[in-house]
């Protein structure tokens, strides 16, 4: 059994709470939503978010509140858009799906490795993987390997040394490196 | 309707280990803390005898430590060898400082207290333990703090931050997999000796000779080379090819005559 | 061909700009970056960022500036962490074992370290609880030590100073700190 002091709240303080809640949500947030959470009334709730807002668009700072499909969510305002579109762009991103990093683990150990020959180790095809992680340059050509059809070989990039933060290729961990942890 | 009071999972001060064994009528309550090593423990019984760390009462230490280890096994718990070789080691240093102190400066060169390292040891081993509840504190602070949720330009997929160890942790998996796949390979048939011949066929035909070693590297499996072989024979049989050699041990070479 | 128009900002357009740009990231940002982004100087932006950083604190909302891991991120106040967590129905991360702890504690100070540095100070095996801190992404393998059997180097990593509040190693207080605690 719980008693739950219910001291009545500062109108402001209810607003700090929904704004720290719009914050976190990962979708806009009704008001609904939030008098469940806060246990107030939905006409407080409104009231505080209208508060909220004002706040916001007096303050003329780079953020606004706004309603969005029925709830409420915090957004960059549209006048820094291109700002941040630059800095989207530019941001340095070593994030990579699951394909991409298979694949980029099988060049990383066994460079240089043609396309037929990643395909044999991963058991299936690694075309648009390939594709990505060179335009990611994580990985670069390194010439043709001289048998039949002279297959493109790859090998990893000085980028990729960087974003993983190697010195060199022989800092890579080795799988007996991995066996010493897991025996 | 809300549980609890929210609680962290353990608290740092309640998991310190602690022995409590107590025998009331037929009952023996035991109860036994964690310990995360020999060091861990060893610090617990100088403290709990109120030893001086700088003058470890060594025999009456190495009793305790020694009961405790008797008791982990009449428990049938395992203990990490760790621990054995700290008993091992408790014990040499016992037995050194019984020796008259005259015997053991004739075979040191300069008389050291036996306990010397252990007590840096078990002194470096304090500052970490200390560290280590500092950053749980630090941890627990910042549990309650959140950063924004997702918003769009955050690319709403399944990627994730690589780092090298994941590249190796994958590495591994495709490997592990990959054995998996060819061990199957093996138990069904891949490519029937028809097709093979087929294929065989087309590749002399359309150029004339074929390098057996070539051909053979083609194949993935051991199976698909079994195959092959019996396919190569078959052809010579029943077909105008001929095998052809150039040099002692070269490479054999498939010919249409 | 593209003309910037290169019309000199506001400081308080700046500061807008920096709480747009600190809000998208999803990382902690840093000051370089923010200067890369604005083209502005280094000065100017330190600047901006403590002039928002003090907004905050007048506003006394639900949010905060704060520095991280060599950046600079919007998070909660800590005195919501009650609501917030109800409403995103988490509970607290599982906690780390002592042992976990005891490992992450020697690696943070004695970085880059191995396996059986990490043994000597510990007295006992810690590959378990290194598995462990690898998979949470608290540590990260660091190269090999030129020494017999060049063993594993490991090190804290980024994630480590943000689940630990950290700006960086060196706000770490000393290990010697810990030494005058023995009883």
């Amino acid at each position: 059994m719980e008693i739950e002091e219910k001291q009545p709240r500062s109108i402001s303080e209810i607003v700090s709470i929904v704004e720290a809640l719009i914050f976190v949500a990962d979708e806009p947030i009704t008001v609904k939503t939030l008098a469940d959470v806060l246990e107030e009334d939905r006409e407080i709730i409104e009231a505080a978010v209208e508060e909220l807002k004002l706040e916001y668009v007096e303050r003329e700072g780079g953020l606004q509140i706004r309603e969005i499909a029925g709830g409420w969510q915090i957004a960059t305002k549209t006048e820094y858009h291109e700002k941040v579109r630059r800095f989207l762009k530019t941001r340095p991103n070593a994030k990579l799906s699951l394909a991409s990093l298979e694949t980029l683990a099988v060049i990383a150990y066994k460079q240089p490795v043609t396309i037929p020959e990643i395909l044999e180790i991963r058991g299936t095809q690694s075309t648009s993987a390939i594709k990505t992680l060179l335009e990611k340059r994580l990985i670069v050509m390194k010439g043709h390997k001289e048998t039949v059809g002279r297959p493109m070989l790859y090998g990893t990039s000085k980028d990729f040394l960087i974003q993983f933060g190697l010195k060199d290729l022989t800092e890579l961990p080795s799988i007996e490196d991995f066996e010493d942890l897991v025996q | 309707m809300e549980q609890q009071p929210e609680q962290l999972s353990f608290d740092f001060y309640k998991v310190q280990p602690e022995i409590i064994a107590e025998s009331r009528s037929e009952n023996l309550k035991l109860h036994l803390g964690e310990f995360t090593g020999p060091l861990d423990l060893l610090l617990f019984l100088i403290k709990q005898e109120q030893a001086n760390i700088f003058d470890i009462p060594i025999a009456r230490i190495t009793d305790e430590y020694l009961k405790y280890i008797r008791l982990m096994k009449s428990l049938d718990i395992t203990l990490a060898a760790d621990f054995l070789v700290m008993a091992a080691t408790l014990i040499e240093i016992k037995s050194k400082m019984l020796l008259p102190k005259e015997i053991v400066a004739e075979t040191e060169e300069e008389q050291e207290d036996p306990r010397e390292a252990l007590v840096r040891q078990l002194l470096e081993h304090q500052k970490f333990k200390n560290a280590s509840q500092m950053l749980y504190e630090r941890t627990t602070v910042e549990q309650a703090v959140f950063p924004r949720g997702k918003i769009e330009s955050d690319e709403n997929n399944s990627e994730t931050n690589a780092s090298v160890f994941d590249l190796l942790t994958v590495f591994q998996k495709i490997l592990a997999r990959h054995k998996e796949e060819v061990q199957m390979e093996i138990e069904r048939e891949e490519i029937t000796l028809a097709e093979m011949l087929k294929t065989l066929k087309k590749r002399i035909f359309e150029s004339k000779e074929l390098s057996l070693l070539k051909f053979f590297e083609e194949m993935h499996t051991r199976r698909e080379i079994v195959t092959a072989f019996f396919a190569i024979l078959e052809i010579v049989r029943t077909e105008s090819i001929k095998f052809t050699q150039n040099a002692t041990f070269g490479d054999i070479v498939l010919k249409k005559i």
